[in-house]
């Protein structure tokens, strides 16, 4: 069924009897074209995609828990693609103009709001580096510009201008950098993907995987086996436990992330701000609540919650940059597992098993790469050969010396 | 000012009056109130407004489970939004103003989507404003995002101090009901470290809203007997005021005291709230119940409270919520409440209880086997209407009613490690699951134990058995006898109904039809219930309403409700105020200073100081007339270069590294070699990380055969030093190293000119000259009799040497080296001047050291040495790293002097078109050079040291600048160093 | 979280700096080992869901580095040991 | 020597600093010299020789030792820290090269650090506001580094009335200023 405002005004009238579930509860079939093992934003997108893009005919979503129970809803919603280096940049430009079209294309309100980001400048040397970036962007056909002190004050009166430790020098702002609904990303994925004849299976953990001379099969499940010509892995967070069914073992460590809510808040903060010389950053929802984060804990961990000093330097932060926030409180604290990987950037490739496909290591830049992460994977699933704008993302370049480590932190997945 | 509510009895004391303003308007009420007793007192049921749909709201509850009554306490500065009336302590002069609501509270312009409620069912949202695409941000969104939020922050400076501290105990013991009393006498009799936090400012918990007795006295002073034991044994620590709202890992629990929160100001240099980092070996939750509501028609009405909410404000508060009260209850604990009110003399009119078979209440009317089915008053309650066993309706007036739909165990501590409460029909609720925290164990009624009896039972035996886990010897307390009812519940979710809507989350505005709706477009599972519906993601975390929501989706499934899921509960408990996470970390203090030792004498000098990770360091030194940086920066390289200048290099990183393995040593963490370096001599070294790419640079000195002193650069030098203990203790375990970081313990300065040498000799004791202190010398020497460092090398390219005293006498020496330096005309340069003439010679820093960048990027390849083996050695050799097409450092200079440069241009060549294909690197650092007239940048540029002399472009997007340059060596400046031999 | 220092007991993992699995200790020999070895080393991860050796350096502390046995998945710390002593008994030394 | 070179203190003035808030007494302490000898690989014997015939005591972990003419606490596996009168001892670690030749590695502190003593009654909640550790359960003569203010500090305590902190030399003033808000709001 389509959904429109004319729609929500006749199930009004009607007692909304019409409204149809959101999606299927199918029961796994025997075997399929492809299975996409994950069913969170990427597995979703890409289940989506592959059905509406390559006109594949059957697809799977297995999901061991409830679809968008990843960090697809644990995120902080941002969107933006202001990255510095060749490797990513044209890749997060490409996912930032699917988002902007993405409501229509799946016919369900995400609320990709596009109020702009800023990057916040303390130095000279911060100004430099984030000039650099601003032209690698617009070279890459994304917007970017540089706020003067005075255009930041403007915008954001309330920062800590006058009493700082470190002085609020500017800002490289992308107007079209945001926010989206999280949950509703999943969701509108899920439903669209579902009425295009994918079986979105829930309660479906992997447990094994099929591979007879080097080829997938198909995967063992907590229900059963389901055969598969392809399989395509999207589980960030546990991807070295799945991928270790095919005996893989990754440049990736499972760390946790935290973020953050505090009680709903008249509109105070636009868009999207993060503090420069200091861990966090912060917007605020349409629900009024201020979400924001700062820095991973820094320990390998598969346990979806953080601990109190990442808590109290996000804090820190917050106070450091806008002092009117210590009357706000905090009403929520939450973890997620983030795949962080050797350089800070993801990988889409093909591995040396035939027919399985691997998409993870997104640190925490997953949740603005969703479409595209779907598109390309979709891509590589369905044609065998990387997107255009994903080319970069490939296992060998730790081999090759072609790292893409916008953080120059180097081997080190809790710096990145 | 009368408190027509106000009736007998209560712990609040009337001997004194505070007056207070609610919108404006004065009240009267007494100390012990809080904002809600003291406004319920004065006949003031409506305090706030429903999130979605602004229905009028009164408070539900007596406690920090409060969804409704959400007010703004205090103004201006201080304004706190979304403060609950139900625990703000009174206090004179205290203001209070409604939010949510315009233009006022009692007639909200916004109401308007109750009206239309029809429309914004859950997740209406998704459905439409999706055309045209353009609208979003520019109609639809500002429109709810107006709408949406509750209270309003101020932005203004939060102008009160918070503290952070840490405390340590065997035991802490959250709530000090009867469990946790019990508990806390158990263990702090036993001589254990106690602490007994509590968040409310009366000790006591529902002990003080009852009427019932402990042995032989009123519970409420039963507890006030044994806080008073508790406060005479110095092990106890007695926290009141204090919520503990997060368990961490290995005991680690987070608590807010709230210090000054009853005070109308903080008193002075005291915090307004204090976050405490508590230590403990073992927890016990006593944090008790919290009692549930059922959903009918209208049940959000001012005057429709929670049964037990409506008994505290009785007892506790001597407060009658309305006139004529009735109960709704489906267990015995809500028919207490008609039992207490009507002892207080309260007009009880009828008691709705939808068991049958029970004993009737004596001397109240008592419907059994009835519920109510809808209620009327728009502002506040003035009606129910009841539905008889008989079938047949009745419409009751009341102003206030009083709703049990049983109590919940407060379990969410016990499930921040993600641990899932379980199960229990015969009280139909949850209980703490077993895998929650390591080391804490819930009792009383947070375990299910919902009689005063049990709860001094287990808060007894429970004590007593993790003091024998912990080894510590206690003897059991006699337990008083006390009340030990049934609580008989026979489970009633919500009152099955027709058109109307049945509130299940009262903030959120999530209903009955809500979730009828969740379940028919399958958003069954627990979190999609509550995502789509926002059930439970409110001020209050669904404390009230969570459980509720379940029952009704359990109904739908036909599940059980444990089946249908459990939703668990994060940190913190209550919403903490940032203001106290963020303690004395803010403004200025935000993080800490560091201060050169030049510092004083700078700043007599007017310097200009600029931030270097937590060093300030000066950056230029205006001389009289100067206007602008660029007079005084272009003044310090020219004296410099012309005669001799002096810089405070003291923030570079200084390790100290001894041991018969120094120099073996050195050879692994340097991509070159430092092991033959002669004594007496410096070395300029580069280290990689293990992925090849450089880790820092700086010269070290060897001072004796075993002795090496290492230069770091200021950014690095904490990470230096860690990396190399772990080359020492990690990887290379048996080498005879020792280090130890020297950078605050010496006073250093760069000495840099043609004049150098001749104003140094003037205080350095030896001789100096270049036979006896060649170039890359290093040597310990005295300076008019101090004991101190002098170092013969140059980041300026200029005759340079770095001397070093101890740092107490850093300022004497600049004092010094000034004086000294009067005949030469030398001149104190800062970190600009440095930068410049560090350009001109093209030495690597903050810009191209940028942790992506290899020996190979920087023109230093040749210093990776493979004769031996070092960190990054291997690794910096992959194809992509030594490809002959990849970044090389190079010079840039404007083919027209007078065009100006920006550090992060791009390279594009000349002609071709301005695109990603032709983007051939970037400038990496840009200064001006007097020297040369110009602007100068060094860069990396895509097969740079091929591209020697060639003219390109240097394109700035952001500053819209296009500039033809030259590509040239990176070394500016006296290219052969001559000078510097000099 | 609390880390049982083997010297100084039980001390905030604050005080520490985490760099992670404890396999880096067994650094190849630069003169032995090639490209393909030192990559496995330095980027490759076993990432347990469960029990994991890794280093922690006190740098708050006395500065010893640390070889922690912690679980992932709860947290639970079980083993705590001086790298050095590590090291040297997986055969490292100079 | 003296006369020509004028000695600044670490919170950047000509004299010590003294200040009394409540009952706490904080002062900064410019008379002691500082040296960390850490002992070279294998030198046990010799080490502990030189040591003895030093007369200086090498406490065991986390522990500090009063002695004459040298103090010394534990700061890492096998280095400690040497107090010494600074007005005899200014070059503290020079005299003790001389007297442990190649069995230590000995580097001159005296003015990497800003030495305080917090002294007077009722400390505990002080520096409960200050670090996590657990200072009243702490023996006399307790040593270790510890956190305050986000600054890594070494801490001794004498007594329950005297505590000895260690600070990084250029942070001198953010840690006094520190102290003595947190005293402020104790009191």
């Amino acid at each position: 069924m389509r959904y429109s405002g004319f729609r929500v005004i006749a199930e009004a009238l009607t007692g909304h009897k019409g409204w149809k579930p959101m999606w299927r509860n199918p029961a796994p079939q025997p075997e399929y074209d492809y299975i996409i093992i994950g069913g969170g934003g990427h597995g979703l997108a890409t289940a989506y995609y592959l059905a509406k893009e390559f006109g594949q005919a059957r697809i799977a979503v297995l999901e061991k828990g409830y679809l968008g129970g990843g960090n697809v809803g644990r995120n902080t919603t941002i969107i933006r693609s202001n990255y510095l280096l060749d490797g990513n940049e044209p890749f997060y430009e490409f996912s930032l103009k699917l988002w902007e079209g993405l409501e229509q294309d799946f016919n369900y309100n995400a609320m990709v709001s596009q109020r702009g980001i800023i990057n916040l400048i303390h130095s000279d040397a911060q100004r430099d580096a984030l000039t650099r970036r601003g032209n690698g962007m617009i070279l890459n056909g994304a917007d970017a510009e540089l706020l003067s002190r005075d255009q930041v004050r403007a915008m954001y009166p309330f920062l800590n201008f006058d009493n700082a430790r470190f002085p609020i020098k500017g800002a490289l702002m992308q107007r079209r950098g945001g926010t989206v609904r999280h949950d509703a990303v999943a969701w509108g994925y899920a439903r669209g993907a579902d009425l295009r004849g994918v079986d979105l299976i829930q309660n479906c953990e992997v447990t094994g995987m099929r591979i007879e001379n080097g080829r997938i099969k198909g995967v063992e499940t907590s229900r059963g086996f389901i055969g598969a010509k392809k399989v395509g892995v999207a589980v960030a967070g546990s991807s070295s436990k799945v991928m270790a069914f095919a005996g893989m073992r990754l440049p990736i460590e499972s760390h946790v992330l935290q973020a953050f809510v505090s009680e709903g808040l008249k509109p105070v903060i636009d868009g999207v701000m993060t503090f420069g010389a200091g861990h966090f950053y912060v917007s605020q929802s349409d629900k009024g609540g201020l979400v924001f984060g700062g820095d991973i804990d820094g320990y390998n961990s598969y346990a979806q919650r953080g601990n109190l000093p990442v808590i109290e330097d996000v804090a820190e932060g917050g106070m450091a940059l806008m002092p009117m926030i210590g009357r706000a409180r905090l009403l929520r604290t939450w973890g997620g597992i983030m795949d962080m990987s050797m350089d800070g950037s993801p990988i889409i490739d093909k591995t040396q098993v035939d027919g399985l496909y691997f998409n993870g290591g997104w640190c925490y830049g997953g949740f603005k790469a969703t479409p595209a992460s779907g598109m390309c994977f979709a891509h590589l699933l369905a044609r065998d050969t990387p997107h255009p704008t994903a080319t970069a993302y490939r296992f060998d370049r730790f081999l090759k010396g072609l790292m893409i480590d916008e953080k120059g932190q180097g081997a080190q997945p809790n710096l990145h | 000012m009368t408190q027509t509510n106000r009736i007998s009895g209560g712990q609040i004391d009337r001997s004194q009056t505070l007056s207070f303003t609610f919108d404006g308007k004065a009240y009267a009420g007494h100390p012990g109130d809080t904002l809600a007793s003291a406004l319920l007192a004065n006949g003031v049921r409506l305090m706030g407004r429903s999130f979605k749909y602004h229905r009028p709201r009164g408070p539900l509850s007596a406690g920090s489970e409060e969804p409704n009554a959400l007010v703004h306490l205090r103004a201006g500065a201080r304004q706190e939004p979304n403060t609950r009336a139900t625990v703000a302590e009174l206090f004179d002069g205290l203001q209070a103003t409604s939010q949510n609501a315009w233009p006022s509270l009692k007639m909200d312009a916004l109401a308007i989507n109750d009206r239309l409620n029809a429309f914004f069912t859950a997740g209406f949202y998704y459905k439409t404003f999706m055309w045209p695409a353009a609208f979003w941000e520019k109609v639809y969104e500002p429109i709810i995002r107006r709408a949406a939020g509750l209270g309003a922050l101020t932005t203004e400076e939060d102008p009160d101090e918070y503290d952070k501290a840490f405390a340590h105990c065997d035991l802490l013991i959250i709530g000090a009901g009867p469990s946790g009393l019990m508990a806390a006498l158990t263990a702090g009799r036993a001589g254990a470290r106690v602490i007994l936090a509590d968040e409310d400012f009366r000790m006591g918990g529902r002990l003080n809203a009852e009427t019932h007795d402990i042995g032989a006295q009123p519970g409420s002073d039963w507890a006030a007997g044994v806080v008073a034991e508790l406060a005479a044994l110095p092990n106890v620590r007695l926290m009141p005021r204090t919520t503990v709202v997060g368990a961490f890992d290995h005991g680690i629990y987070s608590a807010v005291e709230r210090v000054s929160d009853h005070l109308a100001t903080p008193l002075p240099g005291k915090p307004r709230q204090t976050l405490w980092r508590i230590y403990t070996r073992r927890v016990i939750l006593a944090a008790g119940a919290i009692e549930r509501h059922i959903a009918f028609e209208n049940n959000d009405r001012p005057g429709i409270m929670l049964a037990g909410a409506l008994r505290a404000f009785a007892n506790r508060w001597g407060v009658a919520v309305g006139d004529k009260v009735a109960v709704f209850t489906n267990n015995d604990d809500g028919l207490r409440t008609a039992r207490d009110l009507q002892a207080k003399g309260v007009d009880v009119v009828a008691v709705i209880d939808p068991r049958q078979g029970g004993a009737a209440l004596p001397g109240i009317r008592h419907l059994q086997g009835a519920t109510v089915v809808d209620s009327a008053g728009r502002l506040g309650l003035t009606s129910i209407t009841v539905q008889r066993a008989d079938g047949r309706r009745e419409t009751i007036a009341c102003t206030a009613l009083g709703v049990s739909g049983g109590w919940n165990p407060n379990v969410s501590i016990t499930s921040h490690h993600r641990s899932r409460p379980v199960w229990r029909d015969d009280i139909a609720a949850f209980v703490p699951g077993a895998d929650g925290p390591a080391g804490l164990v819930a009792v009383g009624a947070a375990n299910g134990a919902l009689s005063t009896q049990a709860a001094l039972h287990t808060g007894a035996s429970q004590a007593m058995a993790v003091l024998e886990a912990m080894g510590i010897a206690a003897k059991a307390p006699d337990l008083p006898q006390a009340e030990d009812a049934d609580l008989a519940i026979s489970p009633l979710w919500h009152v099955p109904q027709g058109k109307g809507r049945a509130w299940i989350d009262l903030q959120n505005d999530v209903t009955v039809k809500d979730v009828r709706l969740a379940h028919q477009e399958n958003m069954t599972s627990v979190e999609h219930l509550k995502r789509y519906t926002t059930l439970g993601m409110a001020t209050d975390q669904g404390k009230t309403g969570n459980v509720l929501g379940l029952a009704v989706m359990a109904e739908l499934t036909g599940q059980s409700i444990p089946a249908t899921g459990t939703t668990i509960y994060r940190p913190p408990y209550t919403p903490v105020a940032m203001g106290a996470l963020a303690g004395r970390s803010r403004g200025k203090e935000f993080k800490p200073f560091r201060l050169t030792p030049s510092h004083k004498w700078a700043t007599e000098q007017g310097a200009v100081f600029v931030e270097v990770g937590n060093w300030l360091r000066t950056q230029w030194l205006p001389q009289p007339g100067e206007t602008t940086w660029r007079q005084s920066v272009d003044r310090e390289v020219l004296a410099t270069r012309q005669s001799v200048g002096i810089c405070d290099v003291t923030t570079l990183g200084k390790i100290d590294i001894q041991g018969t393995d120094a120099g073996a040593f050195l050879d692994k963490v340097y991509c070159n070699t430092f092991s033959t370096l002669a004594v007496g001599k410096c070395r300029y070294g580069l280290m990689l990380r293990e992925d090849g790419m450089v880790f820092d640079d700086g010269t070290t000195a060897r001072l004796a055969e075993h002795e090496y002193v290492m230069t770091t650069t200021t950014a690095n030098a904490v990470t230096v030093f860690r990396h190399l203990e772990y080359c020492r203790q990690c990887l290379w375990p048996d080498m005879d190293v020792q280090i130890i970081s020297t950078t605050e313990a010496w006073a250093q300065f760069s000495v840099a000119g043609p004049n150098a040498r001749n104003l140094l000799q003037k205080l350095v004791d030896q001789d100096i000259s270049d036979a006896a202190f060649p170039y890359m010398g290093a040597a310990n020497i005295t300076v008019q009799g101090l004991r101190g460092r002098l170092f013969r090398i140059s980041f300026s390219g200029e005759l340079a040497y770095e001397i070093a005293v101890p740092a107490r006498y850093g300022d004497a020496l600049i004092r010094k080296l000034t004086e000294a330096g009067a005949e030469f005309d030398a001149v104190v340069y800062g970190t600009e001047a440095l930068g410049v003439m560090r350009v001109e010679k093209g030495h690597v820093a903050g810009g191209e050291l940028n942790g992506q960048s290899s020996a190979l990027n920087m023109g230093l390849g040749k210093m990776v040495s493979k004769k031996k083996d070092s960190i990054g050695m291997v690794l910096s050799q992959r194809e992509g790293m030594t490809r002959d097409d990849g970044y090389r450092l190079v010079g840039v200079k404007p083919v027209d002097p007078k065009a100006s440069l920006s550090a992060g241009s791009h390279f594009m060549e000349i002609g071709a078109p301005v695109d990603l294909a032709s983007d051939g690197g970037w400038l990496t650092s840009k200064v001006y050079s007097p020297h040369l007239g110009s602007d100068i940048a060094l860069g990396y540029l895509k097969a740079g040291d091929q591209k020697i002399g060639r003219k390109m472009r240097a394109v700035n997007f952001l500053t819209k600048t296009d500039t033809e340059v030259e590509i040239v060596s990176p070394h500016f400046f006296d290219p052969k160093g001559e000078r510097l031999r000099g | 979280m609390i880390i049982n220092h083997p010297l100084l007991g039980p001390r905030d993992a604050q005080e520490f700096v985490y760099l992670g699995d404890a396999s880096l200790i067994n650094r190849p020999d630069g003169m032995v080992a090639g490209i393909e070895i030192f990559h496995d080393y330095l980027y490759n991860r076993d990432n347990p869901a469960g029990l994991h050796r890794e280093l922690w350096y006190h740098e708050q502390g006395d500065r010893s580095w640390l070889v922690v046995t912690r679980n992932t998945v709860t947290h639970e710390i079980t083993k705590v040991e001086l790298a050095r002593d590590v090291a040297r008994a997986e055969g490292r030394s100079k | 020597m003296a006369d020509t070179w004028k000695a600044l203190t670490a919170l950047g003035h000509d004299a010590a600093e003294t200040t009394q808030i409540g009952p706490f007494k904080l002062v900064e302490r410019c008379d002691v010299a500082l040296a960390s000898l850490a002992m070279r690989r294998g030198q046990d014997g010799p080490f502990a020789a030189a040591a003895a015939k030093a007369g200086l005591p090498l406490p065991a972990v986390a522990r500090h030792q009063t002695g004459t003419p040298y103090s010394a606490f534990w700061v890492s596996p096998e280095m400690w820290f040497v107090e010494a009168d600074f007005a005899t001892h200014q070059d503290v670690a020079v005299l003790l090269k001389s007297q442990f030749a190649d069995a230590a590695s000995i580097t001159e502190q005296t003015d990497a650090w800003v030495r305080i003593d917090v002294a007077g009654q009722g400390l505990e909640p002080l520096f409960a506001r200050l670090t996590n550790l657990d200072l009243p359960m702490q023996p006399d003569g307790y040593a270790s580094r510890t956190v305050i203010e986000h600054l890594g500090v070494y801490l001794v305590k004498h007594r329950a009335d005297l505590v000895t902190l260690y600070g990084p030399r250029s942070s001198a003033q953010s840690l006094w200023h520190a102290l003595e808000i947190t005293a402020k709001s104790v009191i």
